[in-house]
């Protein structure tokens, strides 16, 4: 007998789909079938069922060879290497629940740690410009309801966010666009013709790297002022078309992603958009969303926004919290050798820094957790495997639209075998008691 | 022969399930350690489909195998979706924001035939020891 | 649990009745008890002291998403604002939106012990649960927000009343709400297409209703229920000048409404931050004071209560479902814009504003706060907010205090401002010179909020049988003092206790107490047709499921239920 | 004026956090209450005699008190941080925060500095003889209000986000600098004597940035508008005048709207 699981969370990305159906076998060890995710989400919920997982701790011995150590070792060098260092570093964040991040944070208040997640790397310059501009923005389902004029930049949903065109934004049909994709219009930036550009009206292929400029050009288009007769590699009738096209609609949306967060001028690309959406506001309805990454990202900003008031970022080495992109940023820090440990939970900085920050981590005492074997527990001294948030243990997440959902256990973790939060939970109590607090 | 092009990185959805694979995996090598070309650059180049090359930044170098475009054309602008090996090479400077330049490395391209791409755990070991060419 | 017997303070408790005689307050099993009902306890000695009820803070933004936003996109608001862990203590940061703890700890430290959230976006009602959940000390409820609903839009455009009291408790129990919250009816549902409903006759687009049906209906769904707290409105036309007619308008709904409600409130209609509402003229230029026409209003209608939401002069970030107005005021001042449209539910706006005592128009704003309380016959209808951190933050609390109780100090503010001048011409607030004293400010604080919320079996006295929340502050009122002491006193109690727990003890924070979340969990009839409403709009309008749309136990770890029998 | 001296004797193995070396932290004392003055390394509390041999007495006020830091200053932060008044030289290359948040008196370092010098700066001289990072005289994170008066010259390059959010005062670069020059300004005034790349003026609202050498790519929001002979602070020749940031919002004066000036020399 087996027994399907409906309303399942999915967590990959900042979609964060909620209609999954996950079938599992009768004692809920074994998940079986997944329907409604996309070919990453499935993925992702199957292979927390291989055969060759990691169970147990680790522990990187002198000659290079992996040995097996208990969870009490594994917290005792946590808690150890976090009370001993100056400064250590605890990154990640991202691939957990709200409820580890909580935990994770304070033991981060009371060792003195730098925390950063992955909006390092992927929307942390977007949150450098809603600090300099604001947003305005709305969930996915006013995206859905009411929005006719689409416009992706620099973002793929078609690899990246498979399902956010069918649940979200172009084909669904909501309260106040019945037609569907029909009744929309659909724009693409990209600097190449991507997936998602084929489903579009119209493709612009921004000249890579000037962003800024085609952004700063839409905003004097709407203004009807005189533009040089290409912008980024873009005829100024084009521009002018696209302007147009926009300011026509009821409702526009922008996405955008890591072709603007992470390309020359980062958050002021940023910034320029969510200023064209401020300008499209005073002609029409307009909002502007990042496409999040990591299904619980956004999750990490709010819950260190609430206890710290700080996004990402946040130094709480003096005891109290300070931030500053480019100083107290992980890859920074790394490059700078402003840190002496480190610490990665729901994250693969070695997958996904650039190399010379991966080698700062592999020359330092580091613990990496992480259900997965990656290329950051390859470099750590202490690898944790620990049970999959949103498949065999629930917790909040936040979606990309900062929507909090709460996933949803479907099976059981291997017999044994920790969940983030009930690892920090020793890990802060050692640490408490360590410190004498 | 080398060519010059400038480098982006990104999602793709093969990285993406592959990565949730493992990346231990063979697969995920097939799926990252590649550089995505456009077919004129291919011709600049003067190598097949599926050679492997050496690509070398200002930052380091890899070897990946040369694939043609899957979403192009973008003469002069090469692909290596995101992951250890574009991360060889990408421009680590953050100009104070936190973010690497992970988009629009100027990168050299070269016919490297006969050497291996590595895994993705060995290509971060054998980087950290300094056991890379 | 412990037993205190705080003796000999200047005890000021309208629901004892109690106008600074010296008195005695006993505590057991975390309630006031009579003075003979304990046996052993530790001893306070409040001579010289004032002794409150803990205070009730009836309408404050302090958790939830657009709080958050506030806290996440101004990075200045906590420059070298931060206090370190210290001890028991969290590390605290942020001056206008602070973080949760910091939250907890200042309203400890003023000697407050409930503070209602004042608009919850039912969508993110999970976020706002886990924010109360991290503000240590305090007992807290939210208000999910009706008034731009599409399920009360389209009820209550045929004045389908028992439907909208049955999707009311249906929101109430899915969300873990407290009360019926209304802000700017309809406005922020048209704000979704970038429009507006400025008075209570506008039509809602598309949806073929007007405020003044929204407000009248959702009162009758609130007392068709017989909630504890009204509904709590935020009405059109916020922060324009000219606006008290549409106040007024607001107002005048209630009327030939009668309380249906077992929990001892008198009012229907609570109105927030009825400064901002108060405005005469017809531009900036020449905007004036209508407070006195509001509270001739007031004063002569009992089924009302309001709050003040004073300006404080400083620099604040404002934030409020009323997306329209956030849009309208950053075109104003041109600082950042936040803005979040809730699918079917809601929206809202956060900017950052500097109320400068330079500029005329902050100044008649801070005016006509004061002459709201100072105009009000009865201190217990009208209560202290600053709608925090719209007005001014929370912590100015005292600070308004002392303009309230001291003429001088409203003077030496006025010597302060620019434009002196213009704003006494433009404001009653010279002329008026009545000062506050200390049951007044209970009244306002304490036991008005509480009747108001429904909460008086709970909270604002010192009654044998309440929550032994109890303040004690270094202030003797029968000495001599200047205005300023009165605000170093009351910002810095020097105990607390919080249902029985000290929390704080020679003015430091003691404990982080065991902080309750309430709720009101409504019994109605079933009703099949308000259930199928909600299984079709779930499938064809949100982006959740139904099945992950309630907030499930564990995000109150500590909830206090509040039943109401509603089946008939 | 009383000088204290300063000279690094031990390096951090991290970064040492010195917000205390400022003539107002040093104002009133003898040279062992300096060296007693706190520093941090991470989380740990140390005294600025740790690292820095210290000799001379303070002044009484800091108008009073000068103090020259000696040694490789490049893991020191906040050298001259909040100053408001006296005189710090800084004899060798020094970290970030050089003089943010400065308010009066004069910092000079005879090297190079890290990113964010000047940051959010209401008054008071900063030289740099060197060459300046990032996010030099920009505002904080989140602020609007960003360099509000001062002045800030740099001898060498200056890197990414000159003036960001700019309100006032000048800044003065000598060589070239990098991407995103006042952007967001509302005025001030930044003279680049050597080259610049690309973004210069992005979403300015008012405001003059001068250039003496190239422009890589203008912003598609500044419009040409003519040429002009300038003559000031020993610059003297012909400039092409652009206006913009057409895109942006303007304040208006007699019904005309009054844009940020972007000037760019094209002859002697």
């Amino acid at each position: 007998m087996t027994r399907t699981v409906t309303d399942v969370i999915c967590p990959f990305c900042g979609t964060l789909c909620d209609d999954l159906e996950v079938v599992v076998s009768d004692d809920e060890k074994d998940l079986l079938e997944v329907y409604n995710a996309c070919a990453i989400g499935a993925e992702k919920f199957l292979h927390s069922q291989a055969k060759d997982r990691i169970t147990r701790p680790r522990m990187r011995q002198e000659d290079g060879s992996w040995k097996e150590i208990s969870y009490d070792e594994a917290i005792e060098y946590t808690a150890r290497m976090l009370t001993d260092a100056k400064k250590p570093l605890m990154y990640g964040w991202s691939s957990t629940n709200c409820e580890a991040q909580a935990v994770g944070s304070e033991i981060g208040e009371i060792v003195g740690a730098i925390m950063d997640n992955t909006a390092t790397v992927c929307h942390g310059t977007s949150l450098i410009a809603v600090q300099d501009i604001g947003i305005p923005s709305c969930t996915l389902g006013e995206v859905k309801n009411r929005a006719d004029r689409i416009l992706f930049w620099g973002c793929n949903p078609a690899h990246a966010h498979p399902r956010h065109m069918s649940r979200y934004s172009i084909f669904p049909r909501g309260f106040f666009t019945g037609k569907g994709h029909t009744g929309r219009k659909v724009i693409v930036v990209d600097p190449r013709p991507t997936d998602t550009a084929s489903l579009a009206d119209v493709h612009l292929q921004v000249e890579q790297g000037r962003d800024y400029e085609l952004l700063d050009a839409l905003r004097v288009a709407f203004k009807g002022e005189k533009l040089p007769d290409f912008v980024a590699g873009i005829p100024k009738e084009k521009i002018y078309e696209a302007a147009e096209t926009l300011k026509s609609g009821r409702f526009a949306i922008i996405f955008f992603g890591m072709g603007v967060t992470q390309s020359l001028g980062k958050n002021h690309n940023i910034d320029e958009a969510i200023a064209v959406t401020r300008d499209l506001n005073e002609y029409t309805k307009a909002a502007i969303m990042p496409m999040r990454g990591h299904y619980n990202v956004t999750g990490s900003g709010q819950v260190w926004g609430w206890l710290f008031g700080f996004p990402y970022a946040v130094d709480l080495s003096r005891g109290f919290a300070r931030y500053n992109p480019g100083e107290t940023t992980a890859n920074d820090l790394l490059r700078r050798d402003e840190v002496d440990a480190v610490f990665v939970l729901g994250s693969d900085p070695g997958a996904h820094f650039p190399f010379s920050s991966v080698k700062k981590i592999y020359d330092r005492p580091s613990v990496a957790i992480d259900p997965h074997e990656t290329p950051t527990t390859e470099v750590c001294k202490v690898h944790v495997p620990v049970a999959f948030v949103g498949v065999e243990v629930g917790g909040c997440a936040y979606r990309m639209d900062n929507v909090p959902i709460e996933t949803r256990k479907v099976v059981e973790p291997p017999e044994g075998m920790m969940t983030d939060e009930e690892f920090l939970g020793r890990v802060l109590a050692r640490v408490k008691e360590i410190k004498g607090v | 022969m080398a060519i010059r092009v400038n480098l982006i990185t990104g999602r793709t959805i093969q990285q993406g399930v592959s990565m949730e694979a493992g990346k231990e995996k063979p697969a995920y090598t097939a799926a990252c350690g590649i550089i995505e070309l456009d077919p004129a650059d291919f011709k600049k180049l003067g190598a097949f489909r599926n050679t492997n090359v050496r690509v070398t930044s200002g930052y380091g170098n890899v070897v990946v195998k040369a694939v043609e475009a899957t979403q192009g054309p973008h003469p002069g602008v090469a692909y290596i979706p995101m992951g250890p090996w574009a991360n060889m090479v990408v421009n680590p400077n953050t100009y104070s924001t936190g973010m690497p330049t992970f988009k629009g490395t100027p990168v050299e391209v070269e016919v490297a035939k006969t050497e291996p791409v590595l895994g993705s755990l060995e290509l971060v070991r054998k980087g950290c020891r300094g056991e890379l060419a | 649990m412990a037993e205190y017997l705080i003796k000999n303070g200047f005890v000021f408790d309208p629901v004892l009745g109690i106008r600074g005689d010296q008195a005695d307050i006993a505590i057991k099993d975390g309630k006031i008890v009579e003075t003979n009902a304990i046996t052993n306890p530790k001893v306070i000695d409040a001579a010289g002291k004032t002794v409150m009820a803990g205070g009730v803070d009836i309408h404050a933004h302090v958790a939830g998403p657009k709080v958050n936003v506030g806290r996440n996109f101004r990075p200045e608001d906590k420059l070298f604002g931060y206090k370190p862990r210290n001890g028991i203590e969290r590390m605290q940061g942020g001056f206008s939106v602070p973080t949760t703890i910091r939250t907890g700890y200042n309203y400890a430290r003023m000697g407050y012990t409930t503070v209602m959230e004042a608009a919850m976006p039912p969508l993110y009602a999970r976020h706002t649960h886990e924010e109360m959940r991290d503000t240590p000390i305090l007992d807290q409820g939210a208000y999910p927000v009706f008034g731009n609903n599409w399920f009360v839009l389209e009820y209550l455009k045929n004045h389908e009343i028992e439907n909208t009291a049955a999707y009311i408790a249906w929101l109430l129990r899915a969300t873990k709400g407290y009360a019926v919250k209304v802000v700017n009816p309809g406005g922020t549902e048209a704000w979704a297409w970038g429009l507006n409903c400025e008075n209570v006759h506008d039509p809602v687009p598309y949806f073929d209703i007007t405020p003044a049906q929204i407000v009248t209906g959702l009162i009758e769904a609130n007392e068709y229920l017989g909630l504890p707290h009204s509904m709590h409105v935020h009405a059109n036309n916020l922060g324009n000048p000219g606006n008290y007619t549409t106040t007024l308008d607001t107002f005048k709904l209630s009327e030939g409404i009668k309380p249906k409600s077992k929990f001892g409130r008198d009012q229907v209609m609570h109105h927030t931050h009825v400064q901002f509402h108060s405005y005469g003229g017809d531009s900036w230029a020449n905007v004036d004071s209508r407070a006195r026409e509001i509270m001739d209003y007031v004063n002569s209608h009992d089924n009302i209560t309001i709050d003040m939401g004073q300006v404080t002069l400083d620099e604040t970030t404002t934030m409020t479902a009323d997306g329209p107005f956030e849009h309208h005021l950053t075109e104003l001042n041109h600082l950042k814009w936040a803005n979040a449209d809730v699918e079917l539910e809601t929206g809202s706006g956060v900017v950052p504003y500097v109320y400068s005592p330079n500029i005329k128009v902050c100044a008649i704003q801070w005016a006509i706060g004061l002459e709201l309380a100072l105009l009000a016959k009865d201190s217990s209808r009208i209560f202290l907010t600053t709608d925090h951190p719209n007005a001014g933050p929370f912590i100015r609390y005292p600070r308004v205090m002392k303009w309230l109780m001291s003429e001088e100090a409203r003077e030496q503010q006025f010597d302060a401002f620019k434009h002196k001048d213009k704003v006494i011409e433009a404001t009653n607030l010279a002329g008026i010179g009545r000062e506050l004293d200390l049951y007044e400010i209970a009244q306002m604080t304490r036991a008005g909020p509480a009747k108001s919320l429904g909460l008086a079996h709970m909270y604002g006295g010192l009654a044998p049988g309440l929550e032994a929340d109890v303040a004690v502050y270094d202030f003797n009122p029968n000495e001599p003092y200047a205005p300023d002491d009165i605000e170093k006193a009351f910002s810095n109690a020097e105990h607390l206790f919080k249902t029985g727990v000290q929390v704080v003890r020679d003015h430091e924070i003691a404990s982080n107490g065991n902080k309750r979340t309430l709720w009101v969990n409504a019994k109605v009839n079933e009703n099949p047709q308000v259930m199928r409403d909600v299984k079709e709009k779930f499938l064809r309008y949100y982006t959740v499921t139904l099945n992950n749309y309630e907030v499930t136990g564990h995000y109150l770890p500590n909830p206090y239920v509040i039943e109401v029998d509603a089946t008939q | 004026m009383e000088t204290v001296t300063l000279t690094i004797k031990n390096q951090p193995d991290l970064y040492l956090e010195a917000d205390n070396i400022t003539p107002d932290a040093f104002a009133g004392k003898k040279a062992d209450e300096i060296a007693n003055l706190h520093v941090y390394v991470g989380r740990e509390q140390h005294r600025l005699g740790d690292f820095f041999e210290v000799s001379g007495n303070a002044g009484a006020t800091p108008e009073e008190t000068k103090i020259v830091v000696n040694g490789d200053l490049s893991r020191v932060k906040y050298i001259g941080m909040k100053m408001t008044g006296g005189e710090v030289v800084a004899n060798g290359n020094a970290d970030m925060y050089v003089g943010a948040w400065m308010q009066g008196g004069k910092i000079t370092v005879n090297g190079n500095v890290d990113a964010f010098a000047g940051t959010g700066m209401k008054d008071g001289e900063l030289v740099i003889n060197g060459n300046a990072g990032n996010y030099l005289g920009a505002a904080y994170r989140g602020d609007w209000r960003g360099m509000q008066g001062g002045k800030i010259t740099v001898k060498g390059n200056a890197g990414s986000d000159l003036g960001t959010f700019m309100n006032g005062g000048e800044i003065i670069v000598g060589g070239d600098v990098d991407v995103h020059v006042a952007t967001h300004a509302e005025g001030g005034k930044i003279v680049i004597k050597g080259n610049a790349k690309s973004r210069l003026g992005g979403q300015m609202v008012e405001g003059e940035i001068y250039v003496l050498g190239n422009i890589d790519v203008m912003m598609p929001g500044f419009a040409y508008r003519e040429d002009v002979d300038i003559e000031m602070d020993g610059i003297k020749g012909r400039f092409a005048l652009y206006e913009g940031d057409l895109g942006e919002r303007h304040r208006k004066r007699k019904g005309q709207p009054i844009y940020a000036k972007l000037y760019q020399q094209i002859g002697a």
